[in-house]
């Protein structure tokens, strides 16, 4: 049942060192103040998963906290590649970055076939490609039926999934709305969810009978954290600060020049910081 | 009126679209394609974007695959599972938009690395939608610049299947679909030979020399028997697609004025 | 492409004797106008699929239209038995019915299935039951990661299904809202569909960015037909007329009532009569 | 107060349910039972009914499982693939209710057919959710006013598998679920044994005697060492059970008069 805590005490009473951890989002909404909160408390040797890692990953992976990363698109969307990931893969640098990788359709069904409580997904998939020689995690199987062969995944189950959210209710059940991306399945897919949220309302009387939401008793811990989707955004809140993916681009080109902004805006960054990063967009828009 | 070469490859993939289309649309050329191609000829075209939203129309082209223009101008936006499965797999899109950091003749594509997977020179981003996309829609089109870097003899590891060592090389590994059709440079339009399903020139673009086909291209170039020279962008083409490219600019500028306006309306 | 044709074009032009359809709508919008339209030009020889059948196919199958029936639950939900159902089953009357038994799990996942282009479904289903033994189309299949036992059934393809809606807009995009049932994943795995609505709108702006709405170029034709889910209900036009349903069990009981209901109330009665039997409801009510 | 052997059996099984279950509802006697709990000693209770709808809170109660009531009143409403996919299947629901036309004393439960199933003496409606709520939900209950029909030797077809012939036999079929833990009836309250997983009665309502349970069972019943009575229904749980059943029988015979003042509220 969930438990309103703030940030900190969320991030530090549900992960471990060496935990499979999903944080995800689609564009919309993704966690950054979660992910910069898991960064000032040191945890590392994270098994990360997510479709599009993005540069929430770059950050994690550039500061040495992550073991392994299981995705499926590891760029920056619109603007090129991600250059702390690439740095880890190619060069080891902070520490190599073991890869396992998919197809987004794999990773969608995989995250579907967890909350379904499923051990599998299979779905028509990876016909003529390489990624089955390389990824030892999926496999073929004949429909008993038409005799097809088709892709098999292993269903991705989480010890962690963080997701950001709109609102909240007082009794902890959570609200998300524009693009659903994969967050409902990979918080029902995982042992232990936390959320952070934008607002907490006092019902949601008035939303749509069909939806998303999860209810409170699927959730460990929801924290208030306005602005904590940026730069990302928070459809019916804050645009996507595409300024700032733009940029990220030269940040983390550089290996000092990477540290020492990770050093200013996340390590030495006050928790509540996002929302006056969202209010300084909203003022120079005005 | 004069125009670029990249111009003239968004212009000939949007005039390859149908009105009655049902697109896979990929972020930067491809998104620039469809929206043109909705904004021109194909007003009833269907954009689908990975991200969920089904029937987008956006007045500017989003940097990123799932921004919020999307969902605000989508007839409804599905979960991504819900995408890949009802939507991809379930065989409803018609044409989907491929990318390639590498292409060869047969059009099959790699976006995952450069040298050894295990080792690579270069890792690049990888499939995301691209593996599925390749083999779920009706057809595919290709967009990419030419270069010896990107039109290879031999992809360094198969990301999406385009037609194997061609012939009947898709059919052998079980897949219906037709694959790459259409191969869309800033040079000229290429599309399989019927038999080999080698990519083959069937148009080049006007103002283009044969050489400058052959020394960006990593094969020798093999010509259609009637090459045509691919009409020239029309005036309302290139105003079109000039003007959503300003919008698009002016916004990313300034990305949060015209959403924060709108917050206040639905939030005040 | 969605075309806006009358009832009786709808279904005239998109059904032939033999076909496999699935009416769908669980408890809410069943398409009750639609079958008797059905039933009214002779259609016959049908295999019809159906979650929880319901009286509509206790209509049909009363007046010897149906072949075969795949299903879950054949029940008249809350009052009894399908009595019309049972006399096909155990008497023959009016002809033998071939039956296809499923549990709901296994025809949800079935027809998600379908919508999904898969040739089959996999689920944890059907362990220790019986009706493995008794249905050829269950079969099982082993997880190649975890080498758990899964039950395997092949999807589900109507060539047509008929779904009842809330609304159209102009363009021919449909909107479902309430109880969801499997009234998408029924009619994306079909196909042909028609969809009779309670009305047209000039658009859906305005509703929820995550309704569920089924784009036009998924329909081939949409009728418009107030009332067309009496006596089940449409969500936030009116509701189920649980009188009829307690009804049903006098009327299904006798063969002779039950035919000359039918002649009454479906043969001889005015396609557009559904409106006015929820009108009479609502001055009944007033 | 006086109370009717079915009203004692509906609040025997309400008082089963915890604060924190999320409860697979099933038509009838689960869903006064439900409801009741909600009503009373469980306001946190969360109730799913099959048709989609997530913590329903009805004030009267539906007569299918699907009414408008649910929807109007539940937190939210999914589709049906993903009730039965991400919350039964996926281990979501701590106690699942059944009903039976026939069960057996290791709670194997038969809703299918009596007589061959091919040629059946009596067609029943079927297993519907039953046959994956009995093995996917964390444990089950069972409701059902006794008879020599209904509790018999041995079940015609196994709709809904129980604990099969006793012992190990659903970790032998690898179920990992508890099954059925509790068979509530209108005479008496039966646990499984814990090791030979038979029905034994440990409960008996006020003012049965023991042959009436024998009379009503097709098997040998057995007893607990220590079998209580089953404590009376309190004031309380009768007022709120006949308040609703009351409130419930009012709505059936005016379905429409409320439902359209609301219909006039949103759709005007």
């Amino acid at each position: 049942m969930a438990r309103f805590q703030d940030l900190k005490d969320a991030i530090g009473e549900n992960i471990e060192d060496g935990f499979t951890v999903a944080f995800e989002g689609f564009t919309n909404l993704i966690p950054y103040a979660a992910a910069h909160e898991i960064i000032r408390q040191g945890v590392t040797d994270l098994h990360l998963i997510r479709m599009t890692p993005d540069l929430i990953y770059d950050q994690l992976i550039g500061m040495g906290r992550v073991r392994k990363m299981t995705f499926s698109y590891a760029g920056n969307p619109g603007v090129g590649l991600l250059r702390r990931m690439r740095d880890a893969v190619e060069n080891g640098w902070p520490r190599p970055l073991e890869l396992e990788e998919h197809s987004h359709s794999a990773m969608a069904q995989a995250y579907e076939a967890g909350a379904a409580g499923l051990p599998c997904a299979i779905f028509r998939g990876y016909k003529g490609a390489d990624l089955p020689k390389v990824n030892p995690g999926i496999k073929f199987i004949t429909c008993p039926f038409s005799g097809e062969t088709l892709a098999a995944v292993p269903s991705l189950t989480p010890n962690l999934t963080i997701i950001h959210a709109q609102k909240a209710n007082r009794k902890g059940d959570v609200l998300v709305e524009g693009i659903l991306g994969v967050q409902k399945e990979a918080a029902l897919a995982a042992k232990c969810v936390v959320v952070t949220v934008e607002e907490i309302v006092d019902s949601f009387s008035g939303v749509h009978p069909n939806a998303c939401i999860l209810p409170a008793w699927t959730i460990q811990s929801i924290s208030v954290v306005p602005g904590g989707a940026h730069p990302s955004y928070a459809h019916g809140y804050y645009d996507r600060d595409n300024a700032a993916y733009l940029e990220w681009e030269r940040i983390s080109s550089d290996r000092a020049v990477f540290l020492s902004w990770m050093e200013e805006n996340v390590l030495n960054a006050d928790p509540n910081c996002f929302d006056l990063r969202v209010e300084r967009m909203r003022r120079s828009a005005a | 009126m004069a125009f670029t070469s990249e111009e003239m490859m968004t212009i000939a993939a949007a005039r390859a679209l149908k009105n009655d289309d049902v697109v896979f649309v990929g972020i930067g050329a491809p998104s620039a394609a469809c929206n043109l191609a909705r904004m021109t000829h194909a007003p009833g075209l269907t954009l689908i974007y990975e991200s969920g939203t089904i029937g987008t129309a956006p007045t500017v082209l989003p940097l990123s695959i799932g921004d919020g223009e999307l969902t605000d101008t989508a007839l409804t936006t599905v979960s991504v599972p819900e995408m890949f499965r009802y939507w991809l797999q379930g065989g409803r899109i018609s044409v989907g938009f491929l990318g390639a950091a590498q292409i060869d003749r047969f059009g099959n594509i790699n976006t995952t690395v450069i040298g050894d997977y295990h080792r690579p020179d270069v890792r690049l981003p990888g499939g995301g939608g691209a593996p599925e996309i390749a083999t779920s829609c009706h057809q595919t089109f290709v967009m990419m610049k030419q270069s010896r870097r990107g039109l290879v003899e031999k992809v360094d590891f198969v990301t999406s299947f385009g037609h194997g060592d061609g012939g009947d090389a898709r059919q052998n590994a079980g897949i219906a679909t037709k694959g790459p059709t259409l191969l869309i440079t800033d040079l000229a339009i290429w599309k399989p030979d019927s038999k080999s399903k080698e990519f083959i020139v069937s148009a080049i673009h006007p103002g283009v020399g044969a050489e400058q086909i052959q020394e960006s291209c990593g094969w020798p170039v093999r010509y259609a028997e009637n090459v045509a020279t691919t009409e020239p962008p029309s005036q309302e083409e290139l105003l079109v697609l000039r003007d959503l490219n300003a919008r698009t600019k002016a916004a990313r500028e300034r990305p949060l004025a015209m959403k924060m306006a709108r917050r206040a309306s639905t939030a005040g």
